[in-house]
């Protein structure tokens, strides 16, 4: 079996090179805290009934802010209905994820500039979105790259093959960032594909493929920053799998009892991607209760605002629903809406 | 008798289903979990990992081995865990599944089953609340079947299961839990094929189906406040086309309103009022209302409102085609 | 002007289209081959390889990745070789390519380009005649376009390529040689969502498009032979469907018969018929007649013959429909 | 890279172990000598306008015998439109593989008893056939296998991923046969995938992969027979990517002239997958021309009456299109076909 890239031990200790100093991994922290911040909110706000099905990523922070932390304004992100820790730390604001999840189109619709796809939610299909998005850039001479994440299960979709066989050929400046998490809702990874792992899989479209503890946000940063360089220089795709747990179910609706072991949950307990950050800031004492405080209470203010946002919007009225079809309503389309208007009316 | 649940009605026909050894069922989280709906619930357990069996995520994956399994004797139940999540698989059902009959001529088959959840009005993330049953009525070679009551649910799907030839058979997700009624303890089914005139009427008919029938009724009901004697008929089978039973009352009622929440254009409604013009043109008092969902994506939860035809709409378009 | 045939003139607009940094071409042969019509003939030598992308036979992957293209700012046309082969892509233009503006409320935009080479008439192997527009017509978000001469071919190909949605372009097969006209030097556009009166008349109006346009002509003819003068309407664009131009015509004439070449049963003939009663039910002088192919597979060669609709059953429906 | 296996070298001589006698090895050699005229009759008969387009397969005829010849009657073949070797010897019969080639759907009927599925015209969706027709042996207890034949360009679909993992996670009895012509109509196999070969991208689905000289029937006799006794023995599927070339272009319609040069088919030729059978069987002493002339003579006899009975065959009424659609015509298609048969009259 390949060798899984680690750089921080679980008990914080440094068993490889850090990528980068201190003081960029306060960052990372700050950001991974912020998220399970966010991750709690949302779960419980969707217990309060004030969100839709809510599918939590507890566990994962790790893989996805180290995945993303290098990349630059100019490039792409497009990513799946799991990776809000993601997408919001490449500038997706907590108030649209939020409304995405109270059911609200304009949840997809993130600020200007702001290079990252509304969450995918359809599994296997998006991974091709960051071939063209990547290649498009090539073709317009920029050097931004696209970063694409999903999930272990997404990797038994034709879709994902398509993708990667894409990015393969035409050396697009794609990252594919699969998070495997052991599980497709009650797939286990092993029943998923007989593939040892999944980072081997990159050998067959001709790109390489690498083995990464998801729970170390270092080797995390690592694994994607040379990634992303090779990218950036032209040197084409890489397949990065991040090995990691979710801790919660697969969506505030599923049980997952019903498939899987409390032993695993206390496995992976002493894996969590935060505390082992902690320590190792400790150690290095650039940790203190106070800043944790601190960033958690900002952390929690902000998102805060972002629930009121979200809240105060008001919903679509019968006629919105028509007019982000099209740039233009067709004449069709505007009957419709007019009839649609009179019915709310009725 | 006993009083099940659509979900349960399903559970229950599946069971029965696996006492024929041909049957396997194939799906995501069908087994371990009994299914998002739990419709397969407790039958993984009962009848074991080699005949019910969870699947990768991997629709085509799933059709194209139920297709294979089918040609080799066996009568597979492919489960597509929402209908947004079925087209992955569309290629494999259009150009294959459909067609291995005609292709061959007779000499091999797919009788095989392909069960989709379907419809809005759960306030369900995207793509978890398409209809987009036109897209399949429009496949040749295949049939096409929607129950709305867990009675027909339970029969049309034995009768699917026993078809010659694929059924995609289409579960109105609203309905699961909500369609409650008596389903007999002795095993039956339901011919496909054939629409029932669930409520006689003598004013208009209302033509519906699947998730539908339930503002279908409610319409009904509301009517009758109003002294106007709505028949109610449900479509039960898409395809093949009870054209016969919707003509007998059409031409009787003389007005028609088809109703069904996928969009509007190029939907079924358009299909079932063309052919109700095409053989009752003379027997029509007013035209046919369609009433639908409009040619939008299905919005979200806080708009999804706006979106799938109220029983309001229904009754609505009654009255409009009562003022002729 | 120069006279062209519909292949002549599609690879004109593609040329034309080149001339903005913006549009790329990706299919399966485009480029070395030019294309299995050669319609793209010569682009590739003149445009160069990132222009004009010959790709692996993966149709999902060329769809993706287009719009992947299209969100970034370009102007993708991608080619699938044959509509039967349109199917493995699918999910990713329901789910993806018609709805990102939607989804994000128009902060992301898929402006691409899907041409499709459809229809019958050719005797080809299976999957090789397809005519499955109206499953395309039935997805929100998308335009579908179909010329049936070389002057529209390369005005709407134009228009489409300019346009800010996603549009299924689809190109007769049998009159990429056979449908020849003039098409004028100079760059022009047909704008999306105009049908044209091909030819007046004041008895009947029939209306087609795309490849069965060539029976609605021949029929036309021979019907002026008996007196019956048509009135002849070139749909153009399915979506968004131009109602206005047909009622224009059809309260005028007062019948209408409905030309295409796919399976009768939830067809886009269902639709227009469907739309003609509602809004013209009190002009009607007849019910409309709905001319297709059946619901069957495209009989292969030797049998392929029953199933185009030929010039015969236009005329025969006509003088139907002229009965009453 | 892989070493490619090779058991008959160019010139006849043997450079491995044969997997089988002379007597099957001259069985062999009649069955490519026969194909091979099929396969020009076959052409004339399209040039002649007596056929629609034709897709030629020679030059693959080792690949296509070799690897079916140890299939039992029970086995299952699901093949592709070039695969007409292949399907003949497992006896799909001329006359249905011409009848298709006619534009006549009862060519996709083979007699019964013959597992063999009508030619795939789809790219890609026909291996997960295969998966699924293996995979109900199995559940049905019997040790029957399913194998199919796909070329290169097929590996480019998702439909090729989703089957290949199917039968790993499952391990059913599945032997993948990828016939690499080096094209895929005029996409050469180096732009089609960045994967070094097509056999080692059996490894990202826990199946072995076997590169292998698929002009040499020996070689692929070999390979195939240890595929398929190891599914037959429950110990999964296998992926054979057999090395060839087709020497027409891709079909009758198709000029090749256009992509490819005269150079590779002038390399190619002296890897011819006859010549080299017939100069082994020459030394061998159990070659000789009388004995070519007598199978060749034979085949042509068989070929000529499968033609004629082809021909013979009356077309289908307009009735009869309707008539295979489902078991029985249900009602809304006995009245269009009742329509059909009047307008056919008119
Ligand atoms: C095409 C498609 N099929 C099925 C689903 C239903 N579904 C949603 S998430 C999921 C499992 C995905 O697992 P994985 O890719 O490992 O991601 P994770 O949820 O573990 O993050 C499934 C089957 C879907 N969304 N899309
Ligand atoms: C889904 C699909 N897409 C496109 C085609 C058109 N097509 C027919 S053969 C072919 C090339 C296939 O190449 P390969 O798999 O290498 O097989 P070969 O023809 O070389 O035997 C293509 C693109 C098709 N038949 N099916
Ligand atoms: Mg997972
Ligand atoms: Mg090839």
């Amino acid at each position: 079996m390949t060798e899984m890239l680690q750089i921080l031990d679980v008990d914080g200790t440094l068993v490889g090179e850090s990528p980068v100093d201190d003081s960029v991994t306060r960052g990372l922290y700050e950001a991974m805290v912020t998220a399970r911040i966010f991750d709690h909110k949302a779960t419980a706000l969707q217990r309060q009934g004030r969100l839709a099905t809510y599918a939590p990523y507890e566990g994962q922070e790790a893989a996805q802010i180290g995945a993303v932390a290098m990349l630059e304004p100019g490039d792409w992100l497009v990513a799946s209905y799991r990776d809000g820790a993601a997408m919001q730390s490449r500038g997706y604001p907590w108030t649209q994820l939020l409304l995405t999840r109270t059911g609200d189109e304009r949840g997809g619709r993130p600020p200007a500039g702001v290079n990252v796809l509304p969450p995918s939610i359809t599994v296997g299909a998006h991974m091709v979105h960051a071939v063209g998005l990547a290649w498009a850039e090539s073709l317009k001479g920029t050097d931004a790259v696209a970063m694409t994440m999903f999930g272990d299960g997404a990797t038994s979709e034709g879709d994902f093959h398509e993708a990667m066989n894409f990015a393969g050929v035409y050396q697009t400046p794609t990252i594919f960032v699969c998070q495997n998490n052991g599980w497709a809702i009650s797939m286990p990874r092993a029943r998923q594909t007989a593939s040892e792992t999944i980072a081997q899989k990159a050998d067959g479209y001709g790109m390489p493929g690498e083995l990464v503890d998801g729970n170390d946000v270092l080797a995390m940063y690592d694994a994607a920053a040379r990634a992303v360089d090779r990218a950036r220089r032209g040197e084409g795709p890489t397949l990065i799998e991040a090995v990691t747990h979710r801790i919660r179910g697969h969506t505030t609706a599923d049980d997952d009892g019903r498939y899987r072991s409390p032993e695993e949950t206390a496995r992976w307990a002493e894996r969590d991607p935060l505390e082992r950050v902690r320590l190792y800031l400790d150690a290095a004492g650039v940790w203190s209760r106070k800043w944790q405080e601190e960033i958690e209470s900002a952390a929690t203010a902000a998102i805060e605002a972002a629930v009121e946002e979200a809240e105060s919007l008001e919903p679509f009225t019968a006629e919105e629903i028509f007019d982000a079809m099209y740039a233009e309503v067709p004449p069709p389309l505007a009957i419709q809406r007019r009839r649609a208007a009179e019915a709310g009316l009725a | 008798m006993t009083e099940l649940n659509m979900a349960q009605a399903l559970n229950a026909a599946l069971d029965r289903a696996l006492a024929d050894e041909r049957v396997v069922l194939l799906g995501e989280d069908i087994g371990q979990t009994g299914g998002v709906f739990r419709v397969s619930d407790g039958l993984l357990e009962k009848h074991g990992p080699d005949r019910v069996i969870d699947t990768p995520v991997s629709e085509a994956g799933i059709v194209g081995a139920a297709y294979g399994m089918a040609v080799a004797g066996l009568r597979p139940i492919a489960e597509m865990q929402f209908m947004g999540f079925s087209y992955p698989a569309f290629d494999q059902i259009i150009s294959h599944v459909s067609r291995i009959r005609n292709r061959s001529r007779h000499r091999f088959t797919a009788p095989l089953v392909i069960r989709v959840p379907y419809g809005a009005g759960i306030g369900a993330a995207e793509h978890h609340s398409e209809s987009t049953e036109a897209l399949y009525a429009h496949i040749p070679g295949l049939k096409v079947v929607v129950p709305s009551t867990p009675h027909d649910a339970y029969g049309l799907l034995l009768a699917a299961v026993d078809d010659p030839d694929p059924v995609i058979f289409l579960e109105p997700i609203r309905l699961y839990r909500s369609a409650r009624g008596e389903v007999p303890e002795e095993p039956y089914t339901v011919p496909i094929g054939t629409a029932k005139v669930e409520k006689p009427g003598s004013d208009v008919t209302i033509i519906a189906y699947g998730s539908m029938m339930r503002e279908a009724r409610a319409a009904a009901t509301e009517l009758a406040q109003s002294d106007i004697d709505a028949e109610l008929l449900d479509v039960r089978t898409i395809i093949p086309f009870d054209t016969e039973t919707v003509l007998e009352s059409v031409t009787r009622t003389g007005r028609a309103v088809v109703v069904h929440e996928a969009p509007r254009t190029a939907g079924f409604g358009a299909e079932i009022a063309a052919q109700i013009y095409e053989h009752a043109f003379y027997s029509l008092l007013a035209p046919v209302e369609r009433v639908t969902g409009w040619d939008t994506v299905v919005p979200l939860r806080r708009a999804e409102q706006h979106y799938v035809p109220s029983v309001g709409r229904v009754v609505a378009a009654v009255h409009r085609v009562m003022e002729t």
